[in-house]
Parts: structure tokens; C-alpha cells; sequence
């Protein structure tokens, strides 16, 4: 099904000693545009709306410090940046704060050495490994290369992450059959995506059973439907067992406008460009407006000024409400600290910390999100608006069990 | 050596190669005149094979390209204005430089209004626009479409 | 510069005894066409989205009963519908349980029998006279006619409503010199706008000052540059000086994605349709869903079905966040009662209520405009995001002063 442009892309058989075929030198030769764009992603230049970028050390925890004690008790207070280009993937996970102590399961996203070598062979024994020995083997170029992708064999787009093909099963949809226009956005869904480790065997799995978004996700989480897995840490402060959401780009994505009308994550973070008037896909993966008028003009009519100016907005907006948000999370699980101080017991708080586990998971669904509001604008408010309320209702709560209200 | 060092060393005679296209399709007869006019020829460059795609799946595909893109108000403008653009048109092809996507400028929007009053002026002249569609944002604020079909279609961009 | 045809259409000569000018009839001849679509307005069916609609009897109090809490004290707890065509605009407001009491500035936008009988005699006098005395004199046909957007000599679009020309000049704006373009929104934006009747004279003038938006319009009522004017009604059970917010759709659609791309009013409710191969104007103002087609086709390559379940979708998401709003609005003013009947005083309670008072301007700003959403998603969620964390601030400060708090 999905052919990168089927007889016209001649086929060079790339060399598998050493597992050379999981890197990106060995297609150096043979794909010259493509392997030349793709190291672009080494460039960290920030985004002309101010919001992402690809700057290193672009901490999150410094630009919203309400996470730090959103995240108390968890690595994520440790270090938690900004994602930047592919060609770092390696490196970043290796030198993250919050590597040590990981198991094998976080090389699923950073490498298809997971499944060209560990999974072929075992299948998911590795994900319960510890991390710093399956990762030993793989050396800096096989991170993250051209396999990430594209079957080296045909070159094909494929899927290699089996949890995402698990997940996808589940609702129905068989990605093994799926339509070229989609594989451009289950490529990219497989990692970009919200995901858990299952208690059973570590493995990764997608919460799609119920729907794509933020309250369908919850849902899952809430009925058992996560089998033994049942939080990713109690909450320091507030004692509150909580979920961390990740990256649920394909998730914003899904239910939006754009995807309404097909327009899939590689029409934006990898549009046609051309070299000597021949046409090939732009290999550096980034905010679309460094490339706005291949990324978008060939759709949009308006000028690259207004539509810079809309998105900007739109992030605003959805900054806006999401700072919002997260200080009143943060206050929350103060609030609930300091009913346990005054004597609250957990059967009394129970309410409240269900409360703001919910919130929270609203808050930090937005906040994972890398598109700051643009990939889904009304859905993604809707969420902000749903943690703004409950995190109030918990601290209004916990307020109630020790003082009473009104 | 790439296409634009290429030129930037020999501007004069890429110049010199647009003109001599610009002046044969000015000097040549009716013939040649028409048979430069329609997607055939006009759909034979590069930089011209995405719009061509595109009116090929319009509406207005019976139409050639220059009865919108070419003032008709008399023969002699239509003459010059082929041999001007004509000229434009290849330099930027030799140059490969053109935009992604090529956007119409301000003035080649005024020439294209101006031709779908030619065959509209009817339907439209009960309605402000019928006398000055340049002042109501223009034909192809809620038309631009028509001719180019769409990279809006559901199913994403059909025209790669 | 909005000569509606120039030299294309015919004129008529309207007759102009009995002021038949500003009615409909003494146009029905001359413009047929145009006549026989406005006669459209008076079918009331229902939005194929399920929200809005030109029912009568469409009670926003029985859809959203938090009003009757949030209004209470006004009179738009005793009757507050659903708009319908404008052919109703006089008969409702006769036959409103809110016209009672109310003076001459009622009929601004009812009729420009404001404007072209009495502001051309006396100027604003009619606006404070008591509204029976001022609407006795008009006909039934004169409410709402051609001449609330024409002017009858011309047939040129006018603004006739002196109070938004001058709100207008204000930020800079002659909109007597306005494009063709940006006349066909202003023409809607002369009555679909929040405005206010100035305690001087009560003249009707727009809160524009600032920005367009619900925070810079806010600003102006706070920082007194609404003049002697400070608020609508104080609230019967919390004792808050209210301001009530009234269809802001062009502020709404002013900085939206629509308007960006120069689509107005008229483009959507009012589109080109055909009688014998030439277009006319469809003077059918009403949910431009109904003729999706014409509407909205014309622009959107989308399929009918896609384009009606995403505006649905953008309602939905719109709704769930104005009814969550609505209800907390409503718990903080019975809390805030509460609290004075704890013997809470007026200063103790001073920053509950205006949180109070900033939190329902938000929601209801929302609320009154009739787009549910559509005319500017994100800036409309935003605003409900602020609403939802002020109310709740106003519950925990009311708390706070009664009970302590945490
Ligand atoms: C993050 C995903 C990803 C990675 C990593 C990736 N590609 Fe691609 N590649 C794509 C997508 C998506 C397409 C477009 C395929 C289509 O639409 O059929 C593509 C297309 C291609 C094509 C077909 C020609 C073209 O330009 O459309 C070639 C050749 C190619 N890639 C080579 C490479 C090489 C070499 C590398 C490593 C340097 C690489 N790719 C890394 C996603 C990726
Ligand atoms: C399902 C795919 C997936 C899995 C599993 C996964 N990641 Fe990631 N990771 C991503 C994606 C996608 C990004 C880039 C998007 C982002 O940062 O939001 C990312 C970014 C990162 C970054 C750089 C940005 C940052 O957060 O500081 C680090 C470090 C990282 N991951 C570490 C880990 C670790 C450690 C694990 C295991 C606990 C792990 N990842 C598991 C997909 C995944
Ligand atoms: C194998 C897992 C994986 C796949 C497949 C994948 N990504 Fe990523 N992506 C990541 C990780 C991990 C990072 C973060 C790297 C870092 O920060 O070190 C990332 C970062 C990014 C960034 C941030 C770059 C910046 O400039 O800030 C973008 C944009 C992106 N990915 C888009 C895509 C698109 C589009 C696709 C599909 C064509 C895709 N990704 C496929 C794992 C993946
Ligand atoms: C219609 C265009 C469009 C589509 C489709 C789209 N994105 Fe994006 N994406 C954007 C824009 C615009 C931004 C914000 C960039 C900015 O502000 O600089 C963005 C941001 C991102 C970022 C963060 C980049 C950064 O600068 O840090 C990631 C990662 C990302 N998108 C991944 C995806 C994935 C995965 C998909 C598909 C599931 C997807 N996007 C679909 C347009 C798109
Ligand atoms: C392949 C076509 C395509 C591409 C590429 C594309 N768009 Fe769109 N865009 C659409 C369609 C279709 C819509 C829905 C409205 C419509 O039908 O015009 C839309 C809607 C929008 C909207 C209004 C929706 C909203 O959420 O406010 C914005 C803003 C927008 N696009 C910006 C962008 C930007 C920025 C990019 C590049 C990063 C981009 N688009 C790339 C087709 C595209
Ligand atoms: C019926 C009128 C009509 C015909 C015939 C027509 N065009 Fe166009 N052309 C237009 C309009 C209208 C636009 C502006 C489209 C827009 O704004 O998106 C346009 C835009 C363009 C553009 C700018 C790029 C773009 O897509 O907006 C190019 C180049 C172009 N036309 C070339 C051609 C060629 C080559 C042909 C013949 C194969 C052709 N046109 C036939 C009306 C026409
Ligand atoms: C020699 C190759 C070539 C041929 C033949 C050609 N074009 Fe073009 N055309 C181009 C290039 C290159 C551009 C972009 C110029 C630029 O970047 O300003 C262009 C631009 C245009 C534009 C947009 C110009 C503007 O400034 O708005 C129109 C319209 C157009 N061409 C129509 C036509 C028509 C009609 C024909 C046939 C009579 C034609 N072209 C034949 C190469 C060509
Ligand atoms: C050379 C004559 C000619 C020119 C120039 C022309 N048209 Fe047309 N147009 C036609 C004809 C003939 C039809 C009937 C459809 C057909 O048979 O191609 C038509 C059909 C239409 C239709 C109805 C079909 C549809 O696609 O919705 C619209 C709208 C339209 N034209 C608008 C325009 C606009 C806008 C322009 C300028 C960009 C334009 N036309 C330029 C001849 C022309
Ligand atoms: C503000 C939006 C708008 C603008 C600007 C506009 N049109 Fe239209 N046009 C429409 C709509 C809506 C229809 C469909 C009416 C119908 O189907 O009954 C239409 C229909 C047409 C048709 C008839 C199509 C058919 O199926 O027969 C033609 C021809 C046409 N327009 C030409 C033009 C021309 C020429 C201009 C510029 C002078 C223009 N239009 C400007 C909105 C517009
Ligand atoms: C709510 C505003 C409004 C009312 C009331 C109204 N019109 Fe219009 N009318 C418009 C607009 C807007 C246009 C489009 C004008 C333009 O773009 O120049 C228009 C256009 C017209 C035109 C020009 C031809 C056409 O169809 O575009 C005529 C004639 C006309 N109207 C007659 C009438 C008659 C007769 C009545 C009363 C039965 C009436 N109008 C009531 C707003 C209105
Ligand atoms: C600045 C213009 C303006 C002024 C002044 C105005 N209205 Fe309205 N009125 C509107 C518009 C626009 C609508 C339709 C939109 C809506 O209902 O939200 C409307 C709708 C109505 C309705 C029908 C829907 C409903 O609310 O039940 C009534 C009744 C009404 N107005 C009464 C009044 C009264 C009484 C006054 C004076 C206190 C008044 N109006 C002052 C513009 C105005
Ligand atoms: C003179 C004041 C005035 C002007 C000018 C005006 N409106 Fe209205 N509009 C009203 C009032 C009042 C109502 C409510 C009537 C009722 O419910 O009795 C209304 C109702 C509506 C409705 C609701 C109809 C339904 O089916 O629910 C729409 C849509 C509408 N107007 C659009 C417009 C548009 C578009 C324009 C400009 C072309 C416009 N209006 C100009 C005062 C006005
Ligand atoms: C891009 C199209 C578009 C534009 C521009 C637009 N609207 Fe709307 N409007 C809509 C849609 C869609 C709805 C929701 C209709 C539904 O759900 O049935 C709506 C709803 C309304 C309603 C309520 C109608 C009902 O069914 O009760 C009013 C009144 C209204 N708009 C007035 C305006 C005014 C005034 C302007 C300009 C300041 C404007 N609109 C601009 C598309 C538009
Ligand atoms: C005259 C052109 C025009 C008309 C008429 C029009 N639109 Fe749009 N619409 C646009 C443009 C331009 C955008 C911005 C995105 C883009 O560039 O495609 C847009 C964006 C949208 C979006 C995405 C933005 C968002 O807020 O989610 C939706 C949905 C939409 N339109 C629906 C409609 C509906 C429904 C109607 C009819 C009631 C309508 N439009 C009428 C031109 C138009
Ligand atoms: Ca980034
Ligand atoms: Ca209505």
C-alpha cells in the first residue's frame, strides 16, 4: 500500500553487516536528497511563533515551572525538554536525567533495533530489561535512521512498532491494509502517540479502545481496561495516584479539521521540496512554518504572514489556558497536602484526589501535545477546560473535608 | 555545477535565450499563437505541471489556460503581454527558482477577473460585483477553485 | 462606496408616504427577487446542527436553566429566546415579557424608523422617552424593512445606527468610507455587537475602545470608560453589580480565522444564489447550514455532510464548556449568598464578587453570541476557560472569608 512513489524511486540494496541497514550512512549514497535533508535535523533553530523549536535545553520545566510540582515524585520533575530534531534522538535519551533506572521498553521509539533485532528474536523480552543493556549495542547511527520509517529492504513505509499495530487492531483498524494517505500519519502515530507499559510483560500499548481523545483515554484508564496497570506514580505532595500523559500528537490530530479533509503529519513536517525541479519529500522533520510555503501555501491562499500570525494566536490561546491549568493543578495537590497535614483521612480525600487525578491528566495531555493547540484548536480548549474546572473542584474538596463550605 | 550557478554565470545569454522565445511567440503568426495558449504547451515546463494537473481536473478544462491568464481587451496587449510574461516565465524556469507555490501576483489576478466577466458578465450583472470585481475581494475569493481544482479535496493532496 | 449593483440593476423610486420606505412592501415590485427570499425569514425551522434554529418559543431559560439563576434579579430571567428571522424582530419585541419598563433605545435595532424619523428630527431625545410612547407610531411592515441595511434612494448599504458609526470612529474607523467588502459586515455589526445605553443620554454605544474581545471589552467597563454607566443590575442573591453581555457575533468573527481570509457576514448568511442564470442576493438570513451549497461550498471543498458534523463538532465542544461555565457561575452567587447570610460583609466580600462579575461577562459573552462557537473557536474557548476559573476563584474566595481556607 504504501510505495514511496512505487517504480519511480530506484531501489538500492543497502547493506546489512553490522546492522548498517538500521542506520542512516549506509543509504547516504543511494538516497543523497533525502539522507541530506534528514541531517537538517541537527539544525536548532527556534520556531517564528516563539513556541517549540528545536533549541536545545529547551526546558519545559523552566518555562512552566508549575510542572515541577505537577511532576513531584516523578522523573519527569527531573528533566523534561523540549523535543527537537530525530537525528537526537539517541543522544537525548541517553544523556536524560531521567534514563537511569529505565527498563528496555524506552528504546522502542528511539530505535527500530527493537524490532529488527530484539523483537524478531524474542519478541517483547527486551522491554523488561534493564535499559542500559539493550541499549549497549546500538551504536550512535542506529538510533534513529531511515528504518525508523521505511522497511530498508523496499523502502516501503512500514510500521515496526508492534504495540501501535496491537493498539490499532483493537479498534478495528488493520494498518498492515492501510491506505497510503494514511501510513503518512501512522508512520509518525506509532511513537507520536500516548502510551503505557503494560504490568504483564512491559510491552507498549495505545488506551484507543473507547476513542482517540483525552476523555476517552481517561476512561480507559479508569475501568481496569489497562489490565494491572493502574498509575505511573503517586503524587509526593498530595499522595494522589497519577498518569503521565505523553505526546498524543496522532491523538489531536485524528478528530481535527485537517485530518477531516486528509491532510496528514507529512503534508506539514515533510511537504514536497524540490532540487533541479524534481520533486522529493523534504526529509527534515520540524515546525511546518520553516517551510510554510511547501508546508502550507499549497493549500492556503492567505499570505505567510497572516497564517504565521493565526497559529501564533491559536498557541496563545491555548497557552493561555493551559498555564492556567497547570498552577491550578500544582494548587490542588498543595491544597490536598495540606488537608492531610490538618488530619484528612484518604477515605475523606478520595474524591479529591480522583479529581485531580482527572485534571491533571487533562492539563498534561495539552501539555504533552507538541502542536500548543494547532493540531485540534476547539478540542484541545475543551480539554483545558475540563482540567481547569475539576482541579478547582479538588482543591474545593479538600477544603470542604477540613474547614466544611458554604 | 547547479542550474542557478549556471545562469548567474551566463545571465546575459539566458536573457538573451528567454527573449528570442518571448519574440518568436510575438512574431509568429495566428497559428503559433493559438497553438501556445493551451495546456499542451503552457503545461510543458516544470514550474507549469502543477497548475496544468490541476485545470486538468477543473471544471473550466475545456478552457486554455490563456483565455484567463492573457488580457483580451485587444490584440496588440494580448501580443505584448504574451511575449512579456513569456519572457518572465522562462527566465524563473531556467533559474529554477520559483516559489513552491506559485501565487498569482496583483496584476495577474486583475487580468484573470477581467476574463471571467468576459464569459460571465451575464450571470453576475445583477449584482455589485458585475461592474467592478476587483472591489468585493474579487471572483476568486469564493471561485478560486474553478480552474485549478483543489488540493482541499478530502483524501489529501491529489495533485502530486 | 457600496453601491449594491452601480449602473447594473434598475432603481426603483420607493414611495415615501406614510414612511412606506421603511417597510418591505413598497419594495416588493421593484425587487422581487430579494423580497420573496426576505419573506424566507419567516420560516421557523429548526439548524440541521441542533443548535440555534429559527423556532419560536426556543427558551434559552428551559436549554440552559443555570440562567434563571445567573440573570436573576433582570429581566432576562423572565423571558429570554432563541433569535428567529428577522421579519419577527418587531413582534417579538412587542410580545417580550422584557419590553415592559423599557425606553426608546429598544428600537435601534428593530427598525430604522430610529434613525430616519426620529434621529433626524431630535437626534438621541427618543432614547430615554418610554419605549411605548416612541414605538407606538410604528406599522407592523416598518419593524425590520430594506431600509435596516438600504438606503431607500440608492439602495446603497448603509449603517443607520449612529451609536456604532461613532464607536467605530472611535478606533479610527469611518465607515463611511469602508470597502464594499468590509460594508458587508458592518451592516450585520451595527445590531449584532454587545453595546450599552450611556447613563448620559441613553444613546447605544459600543464597548470597542480597547480590542474587540471579551477581556479588552471588559477592561472598558472597568475602567470607567463606559462613563456614569457601571452596570446592568445588581444581582438579586449575591448582591453583585452585574453587566449583562448581548450578541457580540462581529466581535466574535472579527478575529477569527474567517475574517482573516476577508469572508464575511453576507458571504455565509446572505449567499449568491440563481433565478434564470443570474445571481440575486439571498435574503434569507438564517443558518447559513441551510444552504450549505451556496454557503459554504463554494469556498469548502469538503462534502456537506463532513462540513456540517464539524461545525456540529465545534458546537458541541463550545456548549459543554458554556454549560459548565454557566452552573459554577451559578454555584458562586448562591456561595457569595451564603456567605452574607454567615454574616460575611460587603468588603470582606469584595474581590468574590468581582471575580464574579468578570467570570459571568465571560461566560455569557459566550453565551449571547450565536455562533456557539463556530465564529472564532479558540478565542470563544479561551474565554470560557476564564470564566470557568473565575467563578470557581469566587467560590473559594467566598469560602475563604466564611471558612478559612487550606
Ligand atoms: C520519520 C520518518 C522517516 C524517516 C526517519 C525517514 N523517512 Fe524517508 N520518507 C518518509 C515519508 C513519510 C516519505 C514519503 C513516502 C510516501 O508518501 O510514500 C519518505 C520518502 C522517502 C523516499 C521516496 C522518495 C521521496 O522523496 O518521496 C526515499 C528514497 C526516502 N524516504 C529515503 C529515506 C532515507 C535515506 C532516510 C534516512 C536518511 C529516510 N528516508 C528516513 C519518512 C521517513
Ligand atoms: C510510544 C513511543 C515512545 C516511547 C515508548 C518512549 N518515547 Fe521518548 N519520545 C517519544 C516521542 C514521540 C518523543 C518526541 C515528542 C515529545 O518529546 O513530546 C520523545 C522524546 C523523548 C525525549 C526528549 C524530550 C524530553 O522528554 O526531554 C526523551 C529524553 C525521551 N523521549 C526518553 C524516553 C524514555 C526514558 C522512555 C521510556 C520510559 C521513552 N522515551 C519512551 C516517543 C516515545
Ligand atoms: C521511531 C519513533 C518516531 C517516529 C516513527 C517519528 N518520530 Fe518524530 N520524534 C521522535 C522522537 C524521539 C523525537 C524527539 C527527539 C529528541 O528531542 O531528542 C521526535 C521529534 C519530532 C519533532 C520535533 C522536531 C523539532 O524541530 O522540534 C517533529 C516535528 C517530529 N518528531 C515529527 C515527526 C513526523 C512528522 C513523523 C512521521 C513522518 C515522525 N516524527 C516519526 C520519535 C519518532
Ligand atoms: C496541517 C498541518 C499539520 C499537520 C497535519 C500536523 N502538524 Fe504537527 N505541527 C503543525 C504546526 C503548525 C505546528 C506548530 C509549529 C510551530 O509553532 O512552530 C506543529 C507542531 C508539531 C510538533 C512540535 C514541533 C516543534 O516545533 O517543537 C510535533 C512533534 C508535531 N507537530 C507532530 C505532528 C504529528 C505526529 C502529526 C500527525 C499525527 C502532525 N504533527 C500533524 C502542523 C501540522
Ligand atoms: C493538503 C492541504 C493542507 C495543508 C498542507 C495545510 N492545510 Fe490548513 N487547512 C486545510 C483544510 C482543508 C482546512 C479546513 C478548512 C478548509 O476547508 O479550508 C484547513 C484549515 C486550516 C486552518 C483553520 C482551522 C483552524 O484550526 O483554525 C488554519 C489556521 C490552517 N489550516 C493553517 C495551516 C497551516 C499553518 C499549515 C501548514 C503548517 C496548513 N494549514 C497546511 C488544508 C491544508
Ligand atoms: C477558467 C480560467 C482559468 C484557466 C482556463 C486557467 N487558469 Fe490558471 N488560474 C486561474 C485562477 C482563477 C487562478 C487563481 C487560483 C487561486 O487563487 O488559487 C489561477 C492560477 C494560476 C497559477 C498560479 C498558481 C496557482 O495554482 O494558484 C498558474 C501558474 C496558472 N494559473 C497557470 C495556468 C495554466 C498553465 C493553465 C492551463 C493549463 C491555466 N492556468 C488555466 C484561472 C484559470
Ligand atoms: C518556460 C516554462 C514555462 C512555460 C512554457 C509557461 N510557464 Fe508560466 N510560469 C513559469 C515559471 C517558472 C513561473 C514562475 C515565475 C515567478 O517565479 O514569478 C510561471 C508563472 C506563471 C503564472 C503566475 C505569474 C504571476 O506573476 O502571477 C501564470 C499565470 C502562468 N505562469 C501562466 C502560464 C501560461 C498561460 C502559459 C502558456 C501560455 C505558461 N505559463 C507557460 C514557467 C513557464
Ligand atoms: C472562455 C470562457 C470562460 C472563462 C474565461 C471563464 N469561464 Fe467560467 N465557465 C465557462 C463555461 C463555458 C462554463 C460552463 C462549464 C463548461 O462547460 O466548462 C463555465 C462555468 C463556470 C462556473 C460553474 C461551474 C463551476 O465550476 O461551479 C463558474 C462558477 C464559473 N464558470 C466561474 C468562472 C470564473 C470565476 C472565471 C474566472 C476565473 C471563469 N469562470 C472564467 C466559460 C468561461
Ligand atoms: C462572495 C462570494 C462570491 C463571489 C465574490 C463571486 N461569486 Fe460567483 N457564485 C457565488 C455563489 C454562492 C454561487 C452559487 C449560486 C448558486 O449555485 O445558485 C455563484 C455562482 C456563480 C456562477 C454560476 C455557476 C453555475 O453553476 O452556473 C458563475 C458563472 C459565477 N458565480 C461567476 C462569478 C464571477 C465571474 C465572479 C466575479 C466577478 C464571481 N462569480 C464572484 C459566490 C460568489
Ligand atoms: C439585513 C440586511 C438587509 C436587509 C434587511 C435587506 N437587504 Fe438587500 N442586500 C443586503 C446585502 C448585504 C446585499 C448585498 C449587497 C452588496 O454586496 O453590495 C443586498 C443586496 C440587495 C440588492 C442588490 C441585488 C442583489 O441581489 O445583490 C437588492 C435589489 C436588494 N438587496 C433589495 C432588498 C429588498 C427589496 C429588501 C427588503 C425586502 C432588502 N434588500 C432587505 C442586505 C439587506
Ligand atoms: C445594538 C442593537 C440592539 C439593541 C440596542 C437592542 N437589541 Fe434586541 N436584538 C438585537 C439583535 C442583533 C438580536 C438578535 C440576536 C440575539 O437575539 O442574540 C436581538 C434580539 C432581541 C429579541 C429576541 C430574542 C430574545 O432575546 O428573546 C428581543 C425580545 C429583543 N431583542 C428585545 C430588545 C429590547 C427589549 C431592547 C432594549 C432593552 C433591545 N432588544 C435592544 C439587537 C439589539
Ligand atoms: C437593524 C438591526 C439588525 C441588522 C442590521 C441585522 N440584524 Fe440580524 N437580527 C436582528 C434581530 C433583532 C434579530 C432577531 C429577530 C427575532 O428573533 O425576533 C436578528 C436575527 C438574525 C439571525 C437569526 C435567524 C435565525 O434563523 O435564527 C441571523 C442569522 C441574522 N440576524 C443575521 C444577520 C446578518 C447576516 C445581517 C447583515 C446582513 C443582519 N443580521 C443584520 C437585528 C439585525
Ligand atoms: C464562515 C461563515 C460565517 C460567517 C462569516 C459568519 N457566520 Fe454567523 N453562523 C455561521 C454558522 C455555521 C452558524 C451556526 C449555524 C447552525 O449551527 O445552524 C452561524 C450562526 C449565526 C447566528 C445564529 C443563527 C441561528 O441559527 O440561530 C447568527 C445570528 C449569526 N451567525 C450572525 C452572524 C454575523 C452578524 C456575522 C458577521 C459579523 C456572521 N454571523 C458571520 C457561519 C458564519
Ligand atoms: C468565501 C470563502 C469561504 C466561505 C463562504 C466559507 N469559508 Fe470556511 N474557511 C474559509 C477559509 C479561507 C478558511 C481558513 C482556512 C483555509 O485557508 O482554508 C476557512 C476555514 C473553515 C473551517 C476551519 C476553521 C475552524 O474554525 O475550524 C471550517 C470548519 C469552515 N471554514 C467551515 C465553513 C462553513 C460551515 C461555512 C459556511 C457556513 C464556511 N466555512 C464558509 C473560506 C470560506
Ligand atoms: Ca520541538
Ligand atoms: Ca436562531
Amino acid at each position: 500500500a504504501a510505495a514511496p512513489h512505487d517504480d519511480t524511486v530506484k531501489l538500492a540494496k543497502i547493506p546489512t553487516t553490522n546492522n548498517a541497514h538500521l542506520g542512516t550512512e549506509a543509504y547516504k549514497d543511494a538516497y543523497p536528497l533525502q539522507y541530506k535533508s534528514f541531517m537538517k535535523n541537527n539544525e536548532g533553530a527556534p520556531s517564528p511563533t516563539g513556541f517549540g523549536g528545536a533549541q536545545p535545553e529547551n526546558s519545559h520545566l523552566k518555562n512552566q515551572p508549575e510542572m515541577l510540582e505537577n511532576f513531584k515524585g516523578y522523573k519527569f520533575a527531573i528533566q523534561y525538554d523540549d523535543d527537537r530534531g530525530h537525528t537526537y534522538a539517541g543522544k537525548d535519551i541517553l544523556s536524560s536525567k531521567r534514563r537511569p533506572g529505565q527498563k528496555g521498553s524506552c528504546i522502542v521509539c528511539k530505535s527500530s533495533y527493537m524490532y529488527d533485532v530484539y523483537y524478531k528474536d524474542s519478541g517483547w523480552d527486551f522491554a523488561s530489561k534493564p535499559f542500559d543493556d539493550i541499549a549497549a549495542p546500538i551504536a550512535a547511527d542506529q538510533w534513529f535512521g531511515c528504518s525508523s520509517c521505511h522497511d530498508p529492504e523496499t523502502m516501503q513505509l512500514r510500521i515496526y512498532n508492534v504495540g501501535f499495530v496491537d493498539s490499532m487492531a483493537r479498534r478495528g483498524i488493520d494498518v498492515k491494509t492501510a491506505s497510503h494517505n494514511d501510513m503518512r500519519a501512522y508512520v509518525c502515530a506509532q511513537c507520536h502517540t500516548e502510551y503505557y507499559f503494560t504490568k504483564e510483560d512491559g510491552r507498549v500499548n495505545m488506551p484507543y479502545d473507547n476513542g482517540y481523545d483525552a476523555e476517552a483515554e481517561f476512561q480507559f484508564y479508569q475501568s481496569g481496561q489497562a489490565g494491572g496497570f493502574q498509575q505511573d506514580w503517586i503524587h509526593a505532595d498530595s499522595k494522589t495516584p497519577m498518569l503521565k500523559a505523553q505526546h498524543p500528537d496522532f491523538e489531536a490530530w485524528v478528530t481535527g479539521v485537517h485530518a477531516d479533509a486528509g491532510v496528514t503529519c507529512v503534508d506539514c513536517h515533510m511537504p514536497y521540496v524540490r532540487e533541479n525541479g524534481r520533486k522529493y519529500t523534504s526529509h527534515w522533520m520540524t515546525s511546518p512554518l520553516k517551510t510554510i510555503n511547501e508546508s502550507c501555501l499549497k493549500c492556503h491562499d492567505e499570505s505567510a504572514e497572516t497564517l504565521t500570525a493565526r497559529v501564533k494566536t491559536i498557541h496563545e490561546n491555548t497557552f493561555k489556558l493551559q498555564r492556567i491549568a497547570g498552577q491550578t493543578v500544582s494548587k490542588a495537590h498543595l491544597t490536598i497536602q495540606a488537608a492531610m497535614n490538618s488530619g484528612a483521612t484518604d477515605a475523606q480525600l478520595a474524591q479529591a484526589r480522583l479529581k485531580l487525578r482527572e485534571a491533571q491528566w487533562y492539563w498534561d495531555w495539552v501539555a504533552a501535545e507538541n502542536g500548543v493547540g494547532f493540531h485540534n484548536p476547539d478540542r484541545i480548549m475543551r480539554t483545558l477546560g475540563l482540567a481547569i474546572d475539576l482541579a478547582h473542584q479538588s482543591i474545593e474538596e479538600a477544603n470542604a473535608v477540613v474547614k466544611g463550605s458554604l | 555545477m547547479d542550474f542557478k550557478q549556471y545562469v548567474s554565470e551566463h545571465t546575459l545569454k539566458c536573457l538573451a535565450g528567454g527573449f528570442v522565445i518571448g519574440a518568436l511567440v510575438m512574431g509568429v503568426g495566428s497559428v503559433m499563437v493559438s497553438a501556445t495558449g493551451g495546456p499542451a504547451f503552457c503545461g510543458s515546463c516544470h514550474a507549469m505541471k502543477e497548475p496544468a494537473a490541476s485545470h486538468a481536473m477543473a471544471t473550466h478544462k475545456d478552457r486554455d489556460c490563456v483565455e484567463c491568464h492573457l488580457p483580451h481587451d485587444n490584440p496588440a496587449i494580448y501580443l505584448i503581454e504574451k511575449g512579456r510574461t513569456g519572457m518572465i516565465d522562462t527566465y524563473h524556469e531556467v533559474l529554477r527558482d520559483y516559489p513552491a507555490h506559485i501565487q498569482l501576483s496583483k496584476g495577474a489576478k486583475e487580468t484573470v477577473n477581467k476574463n471571467c466577466l468576459r464569459c460571465h458578465q451575464t450571470t453576475v450583472e445583477r449584482v455589485k460585483m458585475g461592474a467592478a470585481p476587483m472591489d468585493t475581494g474579487d471572483c476568486m475569493k469564493c471561485h478560486s477553485r474553478v480552474a485549478h481544482g483543489s488540493n482541499h479535496l478530502e483524501g489529501g493532496i491529489k495533485v502530486e
